[in-house]
């Protein structure tokens, strides 16, 4: 019961760090809401004993691209806020179209959702298990993602990079 | 050589005349491509002769199938009997006059080559129509003879004033000739329906083995599309107000076409098909009526006519009218008696008229003319006899041909007889009228045209002689019994043994005293109105009124009844309004402008499509979810999930 | 495997190439690079462990890759004119292409949705960068922001979608999730999560509506990759497309394809209609890209369309169309980009004029062209199953005849636009117009030797 | 699934699901909402995390290392494209001088 | 098989002939086909089949078959033997003769011609049949002067029509389980579904030749396009519908045809009397001969659906007619347009009188297409006629006004143009290249006018054939 009061708590604090993400004026603030909300989740992920994917995930995600995030903004000088009034109306029907989604969704779901099914304290996510199965099984995947990285990191390049004939 | 082979010379000649002169005869001078021309016509004509001569029974020579079709063929094939030979003689013979005639009449046109062989391949035409073995060649003549004669009538179609409106003449005739051979065309497929042949043969042995009932559906239609196509090209009522206008030709062409030939084609039709008009007296009931009217009207018409042709025109038109009334009464020996000696005397008078036009400079306007007497002694003379023999002057050809007629009304009801009195009457009314005007009086033309009066040259004389010769004699073809004992009636015995169907029909004989009361009677009003005429424009010198100046009747006979106005403001209009207002509405604004709104409307709603691509991301993002959001409920519905 | 190993080995080099400034040799690296994939691919060697054939082709498979290599040789042919004018760049642009290659190679050899995600990613991710290559201008970057972030919405969406289908069918593998679904027709989860999968996919091959990037970024980027994305991208998405919903959802397809053949028979008449009204070529020819993937993703709807050659040869005279065509409109070279400037090249060019004649009307489906091979065989193997559609097709194909129509009676014209500059062919292109020329007419002939 | 541990350990994977939707949700509404590109970025970090979220809740339930090892790839691409969705937006910023989404609206119709 | 290579060998090789002799190559090179295609008639054995090539295994169950029966050998031909005729009527015309382009297109368009008449594959006959469109449009677009607007009409019709008939094939085949003639014809339908089927060969068909209300693409297509493409036009291309009829619409979907055949006669005799009295008030020459286009093909299509074998041979000699009179009037149309500078009527008059010899073969060919005797329409519409009155009384009787609103209009045309005194100070006569075209025509004509059955000997064992079939299934 404890566990579910925790996850329950944990669950309504990730919504409620999310929704600020979106709300907040300041793109700094969103990013360090997001960065809470990060948290939050990783809580969840031990929670759910998955302490890799917790780590990684406060690694990679809050650590380096949200770092990433902060400098870019820092970087383009965006730290004020010069967001146009949002105009009401849109985000009126926006809102809508969102919760419309969130209605049909669950309204799909629903069936299937009695809170019974409940999750197994397993061991599968553990680093060394994780690792086996990483190395084994999904090593493919694990090298093909190699390209991945050099085009992501080619595109970056070629794009960020300052061309000598036009100087800002 | 048999008359197999005789007869294709005889159809062989003026084609091989009409090629010649069509294709070198610009490079031959006027006399050697006359003289072919006339050859061309002559030799067919003493070769038709010795056939007549030697004709013993109906010969039948088949050429060659032009298509074999499933249930039948259509044939090219040719017939001789005596109905078939007598018309060729008619053609050829007046025809070979004709041509002599216009060696003289067409001297200095530039077109004199192309005019013998339009003439040529007229002969051609009108020698199948009437040779041919099956209503398919009848119909190929038919066709034929149309062509020609629009070709004749549009002759001068490049003159200055009058070009076009002779070719309008040509267009109209060639018009009102199809709506005729429209009806022989349903009248062939109704027989082939009928009878699957359209051989007369065939078509006469099948009457009598299907004995088809009298009056039956099918050959009512079959003798009413038969008689349409008779009224078109012998210009009957509904059909005939081509024929004056068809004037606009060469005088030749309207004796040789317009009078002699091939407005008899019709006649010839009907006597031809006498075994099918037999069984539907209906129809003859029709072709009686309509014969009586038009040849009263045409005979109406023609009285305060001032075109000398036109006069004639309508002359013919009613002389027709009388060979219906003929056949109407079944008569059909006395309908082909008066087509010859009509041709005759008609071609005579035509002939005539021609040579009165050529000393006049081309003036045909009777009010123009006077006194010719003294300058035309020739053509005076022979136009006298013309007039007495149309008139029925007693013992000349027209009086016994006419008389027949007469005595065939008489049998037939008092009515039809005394209305055909009338017309014979008001023939020789306005005949008169025409002969004492052109000839006697004074002169009315210009001082020009007047001194340059002159008589024609021998060439178009002499086959005016020769016509008046027949039109004196040629009653002696049919000479009543009660007068010569021996030949009487040869005509009608030589037709009717000769030819299909006319060996069963027994003419009406009268009684020798009506037969000569009637004749007695007709003799009497014949002299009366000749002495009226002579009283009304020799001894009081009266002279015709302008067109313009006519009043009452007169103007209405002046304008023909008002025939074409009616008919132009009934068909003609209507025709071309559709043509130039209504088909172009429904072409431009229905059809074209209907295809153009619906492309209109499919770019139309291209556009406002295209007003949803905002170029803002938020809004495709807002679709894309909305988007799923109606692939779920897509999903909802399809499994009927829609109950929170 | 060895195909994406070729084709990686040999970015690599054109990369480096590329840093040493030999734009030349980088071009004929990528081609050889492309042709030894190839064969390869045709002729496996067969040198690699087992446990690393993770990819499965069969012949159909085969073929289209094949089909993608042959066209990414024309697009790397036809664009060096533009890869030399950026000198420094060269090396990459060749090395993202052919990266993006390996990842359309994957996506038609997947197993597994591991192999199927990353190979979708490492389609779309160089063609992000691609989109927005030319720096300067403001439109490549729009389209390079549009493409990215849609892209990465359609990503969340697939992800979304795979995690549900995962949660109902408790596997990652095709065949266990087919077999799971065939007996699973009650399960709510499968569908939502299918529903998100068939989202990010209609996503990708343009469908309405889910189309709303195409127009933008096709007109935004440069000429070279937009005709990488509307052949070889709509090649392979296509393909995978049908692949993942025979292979893993083929239990429901009473369910998917009535809706598939519904934003079909939208996406056709959005896509056409549109075109119709669009005056500059390259966001016309990206409607009819809408409406030619709606026709090509058709074969869906059929069982057998992942064993026969149908979509193959609609494609090949498809792809082949576009590459030829945005081949002539970089030829043009006009930076507006307005169909009235290709006013006479044809008649001026003979080459040209042949080419295009034969591309458009391979598109609008007119024999002897392949694409009419193509649309007939997909035409007739759709019949039986959803008639409509396939009169809705044609309807459509009328509608785009008018509009090819009126392309070729520009290009065709005798008259010339006004400001006519001198129009240089240079020899890469001469090799990829002739080339198509050969594919649009007797490409459906290949069909002989590829049974 | 073992039903007898259900009671005390708590937590339901139903739960997740609805979590990871909410989640999914105010992401896409974000997506819709916000003109700021940065923060629409965040948006989409915030949408595959909670994917992350639901995955992780599958394993557990499923008892299954793959899906974990699949987290992991989602990892892996969301650094990838944060790279270079960061980089078209400085390329972006560097054309327009603004980031604002709504501005970039040259191609339309 | 040379009958189809040598069409696409002589156009690839007019691409390269020097300029200044590709008159005399096209004039040859047609000739030389001509004379294949008399060859075959020679060596034609009345009533057999005569396959050129067949290949059975294809991609996508296309069976490659070609081959002619008699009525495909008329077709091909009145093709090769219409095209140097066509050629040599366009010989003085530089802007198009002295062009090497527009001869590989007109050896293009035969070899699509070709290709349609022989095709015994259905899809190989759609191939064909679109085929064709490729060069007649790109004859049309730069040779002629017709606006864009025109020609996507044209274009854009006939192919909406084709993509009817695609569809019925495809319906078809998948019935058969292939597209070749000898499977199509097996294929037996459930009636409703006939009907579909046979409505997108109409479709086509209709477009094609044209039917009212269909046939608004066609003047302006003919009016704008260069003589040469409106004798291919109307000579031949329309003609493929007529023989997809015969051939291939009635025999594979009979069971259809008592659905449509109504509307299809009541179509066809609207269109004859439509047209022809939109003929007789019609100024612009080449129109009203455009327009007495549709009122001849009306009554040829009239007669197909009646489907007896009297009248198909009825239309199989009209369909030859047709050309000939089409080229004749179309010629007359051009030579009229390119001396005087304009196509109305009201400037023309008294044209025979400058040209005497051009007034007399215009003469002629008018008076062919009023079909008086001697010409070969005579016996055509004689025999159909003949079979629509036989078919109903009152079709046939308002079929037949065409033989008086023919004579209106044609020879209204006539006198517009020929006759009355000269309006222009001089009209070049007749050249030889145009006397020698209207000689051959005339020939032809009158030739078959007289001996109409040669035709009906080629193309009779194969309408027998086509019958039995239709009957067979209409029956049962």
């Amino acid at each position: 019961m404890i566990l579910e009061l925790i996850s329950i708590i944990l669950g309504g604090m990730t919504i409620g760090s999310a929704l600020m993400v979106i709300l907040s004026k300041h793109p700094i603030r969103s990013v360090l809401y997001l960065v809470i909300t990060f948290f939050f989740i990783s809580g969840h992920f031990i929670l759910m004993n998955a302490q890799f994917i917790a780590i990684v995930n406060i690694i990679v995600y809050a650590g380096a691209i949200m770092v990433l995030f902060l400098f870019v903004l820092m970087l383009l000088n965006l730290n004020k806020v010069d967001e146009k009034k949002t105009n009401h109306p849109i985000s009126f029907t926006a809102v809508i179209a969102g919760g419309a989604l969130l209605l049909v969704i669950l309204a799909a779901l629903k069936d299937g959702i009695t809170f019974t099914n409940t999750i197994v304290k397993s061991d599968v996510g553990l680093v060394e298990n994780l690792g086996t199965l990483l190395f084994s099984k999904y090593v493919v995947p694990f090298e093909i993602s190699s390209i991945l990285f050099i085009s992501a990191m080619v595109g970056a390049v070629l794009l960020a990079k300052r061309e000598k004939q036009h100087i800002d | 050589m048999g008359t197999e082979t005789l007869i294709l010379f005889v159809l062989l000649f003026p084609l091989i005349g009409g090629l010649i002169n069509g294709t070198i005869g610009k490079n031959l001078s006027e006399t050697v491509v006359g003289t072919i021309g006339t050859l061309m016509v002559a030799i067919p004509f003493v070769i038709s002769f010795s056939i007549f001569l030697s004709l013993e029974s109906a010969v039948n020579i088949p050429l060659f199938s032009l298509l074999k079709l499933s249930d039948f063929s259509l044939n090219a094939g040719l017939q001789v009997d005596a109905l078939a030979i007598w018309m060729t003689m008619i053609i050829t013979g007046i025809g070979s006059l004709i041509h002599i005639f216009s060696m003289g009449y067409m001297k200095g046109d530039p077109g004199f080559y192309k005019f013998f062989s339009y003439l040529n391949l007229f002969i051609f035409s009108m020698l199948i129509l009437v040779l041919g073995s099956s209503y398919f060649m009848l119909f190929f003549g038919w066709e034929g003879v149309g062509i020609c004669s629009y070709l004749l009538i549009g002759f001068h179609y490049n003159d200055k004033e009058k070009g076009l409106l002779n070719t309008l003449a040509a267009r109209k005739a060639f018009v009102m000739n199809r709506i005729g051979d429209l009806g022989l065309l349903i009248g062939c497929f109704l027989l082939i329906n009928q009878f699957g042949s359209l051989e007369f043969s065939v078509i006469a042995e099948k009457m009598k083995s299907l004995s088809i009932a009298t009056d039956s559906v099918a050959i009512i239609g079959i003798t009413l599309c038969l008689f349409i196509a008779a009224t078109g090209k012998s210009a009957q009522i509904p059909l005939f107000t081509w024929l004056p206008d068809a004037m606009a030709g060469p005088t030749p062409v309207s004796a040789l076409i317009h009078a002699a030939t091939m407005v008899t084609a019709g006649i010839y039709l009907v006597v031809r098909s006498n075994f099918l008009f037999e069984l539907a007296p209906y129809t003859q009931n029709i072709i009686l009526y309509i014969g009586l009217a038009t040849s009263l009207v045409a005979a109406f018409i023609a009285m305060r006519q001032n075109d000398i042709k036109k006069v004639l025109a309508y002359s013919t038109v009613s002389q027709l009218g009388l060979m219906f009334v003929a056949l109407g009464l079944g008569s059909y020996t006395v309908a082909i008696f008066h087509v010859t000696t009509h041709a005759f005397f008609k071609a005579l008078l035509f002939l005539g008229s021609g040579s009165i036009i050529h000393a006049n400079h081309h003036e045909q306007d009777l009010t123009k003319m006077g006194g010719l007497k003294k300058y035309m002694p020739v053509t005076h003379l022979v136009f006298l006899l013309g007039t007495l023999a149309i008139s029925g002057f007693p013992l000349l050809s027209g009086f016994f041909s006419k008389d027949e007629i007469l005595a065939a009304g008489f049998v037939h009801s008092p009515l039809i007889f005394s209305l055909l009195i009338l017309s014979a009457s008001l023939t020789a009314i306005y005949m008169f009228r025409m002969y004492f005007l052109v000839f006697f009086g004074q002169f009315r033309g210009d001082h020009h045209t007047k001194e340059h009066l002159h008589e024609s040259p021998g060439v178009m004389t002499l086959p005016l002689i020769v016509l008046a010769i027949f039109s004196v004699l040629g009653g002696a073809l049919n000479i009543p019994d009660f007068i010569v004992s021996n030949g009487a009636h040869w005509l009608d015995h030589f037709l009717n043994h000769g030819t299909f169907g006319l060996d069963k029909i027994h003419s009406h004989h009268l009684e020798t005293s009506s037969a000569v009361g009637i004749m007695i009677g007709t003799s009497v009003i014949t002299f009366l109105i000749i002495g009226i005429s002579y009283w009304m424009y020799v001894s009081k010198q009266k002279v015709t009124k302008d067109e313009h100046d006519f009043t009452g009747w007169e103007k209405l006979s002046s304008k023909k009844l008002y025939f074409d106005e009616i008919y132009n403001a009934l068909f003609v209009k209507s025709v071309e309004w559709k043509a130039s207002k209504v088909l172009p509405f429904i072409e431009n604004s229905i059809l074209i402008k209907g295809i153009g709104l619906l492309t209109h409307m499919i770019s139309f709603s291209g556009s406002q499509i295209r007003k949803i691509q905002t170029g803002i991301l938020s809004s495709y993002f807002f679709w894309m979810i909305l988007g799923i959001v109606g692939l779920i409920s897509y999903y909802l519905i399809y499994f009927k999930l829609w109950n929170f | 495997m060895e195909a994406i190993i070729v084709l990686f080995l040999s970015g690599i080099i054109a990369l480096f190439l590329g840093i040493y400034n030999q734009p030349k040799l980088t071009t004929i690296i990528s081609v050889i690079g492309l042709i030894g994939a190839a064969i390869v691919q045709h002729y496996p060697l067969n040198i690699l462990p087992a446990e690393y054939n993770l990819l499965e082709f069969n012949q159909v498979g085969n073929g289209f890759v094949v089909l993608a290599i042959l066209l990414t040789l024309l697009i790397v042919l036809s664009g060096q004119k533009e890869f030399l004018e950026e000198k420094s760049h060269a090396g990459d642009y060749n090395a993202l292409l052919l990266f993006s290659l390996c990842g359309g190679i994957i996506l038609i050899g997947f197993t597994d949705l591991f192999m199927f995600f990353l190979g979708l990613e490492i389609l779309s991710i160089p063609l992000y960068v691609l989109a927005g290559s030319r720096k300067g201008v403001s439109e490549s970057s729009e389209a390079a922001v549009k493409y990215f972030f849609m892209g990465a919405f359609a990503t969340c969406l697939l992800l979304f979608g795979v995690v549900l289908t995962y949660g109902a069918t408790q596997s990652f593998e095709l065949s266990e999730i087919l077999s799971k679904t065939i007996n699973s027709s009650g399960n709510a989860m499968l569908y939502v999560g299918m529903i998100f999968i068939l989202a990010s996919f209609l996503f990708k091959v343009g469908v309405a509506p889910f189309h709303f990037w195409v127009p933008d970024v096709y007109q935004g980027s440069p000429t070279v990759f937009m005709g990488y994305m509307s052949s070889v991208v709509k090649v392979v998405g296509i393909y995978a497309f049908i692949k993942f919903f025979h292979m893993a959802f083929g239990g429901l397809y009473d369910f998917w394809s009535t809706l598939i053949a519904i934003l079909i028979g939208i996406s056709m008449f959005i896509g056409n209609l549109t075109a119709l009204v669009q005056t500059k070529f390259k966001r016309l020819m990206a409607y009819s890209s809408i409406t030619n993937g709606a026709y090509a993703l058709m074969a869906i709807l059929y069982p057998s369309a992942l064993s026969d050659s149908t979509l193959w040869v609609f494609m090949l005279g498809y792809g082949t169309s576009v590459v030829a065509l945005l081949t002539i409109s970089m030829i043009v070279n006009d930076d507006a980009d307005e169909i009235a400037s290709f006013k006479g090249i044809g008649y001026r060019k003979p080459l040209i004029g042949l080419v295009a004649i034969a591309a458009l009307l391979s598109t609008s489906g007119i024999p002897p062209m392949t694409g009419f091979f193509g649309k007939l065989m997909l035409f007739s193997s759709v019949w039986s199953y959803y008639p409509w559609l396939i009169v809705f097709a044609l309807i459509n194909s009328a509608i785009g005849v008018y509009i090819y129509l009126r392309l070729i009676m520009t290009i065709m014209s005798k008259e010339t636009a006004t400001d006519t500059k001198e129009v240089i062919v240079s020899i890469s292109q001469t090799i990829v117009l002739v080339l198509s020329l050969l594919l649009l007419v007797a490409g459906w002939l290949m069909l002989l030797c590829w049974k | 699934m073992p039903a007898a541990l259900s009671i005390t350990q708590g937590l339901t994977v139903d739960y997740y699901v609805i979590l990871s939707s909410i989640l999914f949700s105010i992401g896409a509404i974000g997506l819709m909402t916000r003109k700021n590109m940065i923060v629409m970025l965040m948006c989409i970090e915030l949408m595959l995390n909670s994917v992350n979220l639901l995955l992780v809740a599958f394993s557990s339930y499923f008892n299954q290392g793959d899906a974990q090892i699949f987290v992991f790839f989602i990892v892996v691409v969301a650094a990838a494209e944060a790279t270079v969705g960061l980089s078209i937006l400085i390329l972006a910023y560097r054309n327009k001088r603004n980031i604002d989404a709504d501005l970039f609206n040259n191609l339309k119709g | 098989m040379e009958l189809l290579i040598i069409t696409v060998v002589l156009g690839l090789i007019s691409f390269f002939v020097p300029r200044n002799s590709i008159k005399l190559f096209g004039l040859a090179g047609s000739f030389v086909s001509a004379a294949i295609a008399i060859i075959h008639l020679i060596n034609f054995e009345t009533g057999s089949y005569v396959s050129i090539f067949e290949t059975t295994e294809m991609p996508f169950g296309l069976t490659f078959q070609i081959g002619y029966d008699g009525l495909g050998l008329m077709m091909i031909a009145l093709t090769n033997l219409i095209v140097p005729i066509i050629i040599l009527s366009n010989y003085n015309n530089s802007a198009t003769s002295e062009n090497r382009v527009f001869h590989a297109l007109v050896f293009f368009m035969q070899f699509g011609l070709l290709g349609v008449f022989t095709a015994a594959d259905g899809i190989l006959f759609y191939i064909f049949w679109e085929f064709t469109l490729i060069p007649v449009f790109l004859i049309l677009y730069w040779f002629g002067k017709g606006t864009n607007k025109v020609l996507l009409k044209f274009f854009i019709y006939t192919l909406i029509g084709s993509l009817g008939m695609l569809l019925s094939f495809i319906a078809l085949g998948l019935k058969a389980n292939s597209f070749a003639y000898s499977d199509l014809l097996a294929v037996h339908l459930p009636a409703k579904e006939a009907c579909w089927i046979i409505s997108g060969f109409l479709l086509a068909f209709a477009i094609k030749i044209p039917l009212f209300p269909f046939h608004t693409w066609q003047p302006d297509t003919y009016t704008s396009a260069p003589m040469s493409g409106t004798m291919l036009l109307s000579a031949l291309m329309l003609k493929m519908a007529l023989f997809g009829m015969i051939k291939w619409m009635i025999p594979l979907v009979p069971e259809g045809v008592a659905e449509i055949k109504w509307l299809v006669i009541i179509l066809s005799v609207i269109g004859i009397i439509y047209a022809a009295i939109i003929c007789i008030k019609q100024q612009d020459i080449k129109r009203l001969f455009a327009y007495a286009s549709i009122s001849h093909l009306g009554l040829i299509a009239a007669g197909i659906m009646v489907f007896t074998k009297d009248a198909l041979v009825g239309v199989s000699i009209q369909i030859v007619n047709h050309s000939l009179i089409a080229i004749g009037l179309f010629l007359v149309a051009d030579i009229l347009e390119s001396r005087l500078k304009t196509r109305e009527l009201s400037h023309m008059q008294g044209t025979a009188t400058l040209a005497p010899k051009f007034g007399f073969w215009f003469a002629i060919i008018a008076f062919a297409s009023v079909s008086v005797p001697f010409s070969a329409g005579f016996i055509g519409e004689f025999t159909l006629l003949k079979e629509l009155t036989e078919f109903h009384f009152a079709v046939g009787l308002l079929s037949a006004t065409t033989l008086v609103f023919g004579a209106v209009y044609t020879l209204r045309a006539y006198q517009l143009s020929m006759f009355g005194a000269p309006k222009n100070e001089t009209f070049e006569d007749l050249r030889w290249n145009e006397i020698l075209v209207f000689i051959l025509l005339t020939n032809a004509i009158v030739g078959i006018g007289l001996f109409p059955q040669c035709i009906a000997d080629l193309v009779g064992p194969s309408l027998d054939k086509l019958i039995i079939i239709f009957n067979e299934t209409t029956t049962h």
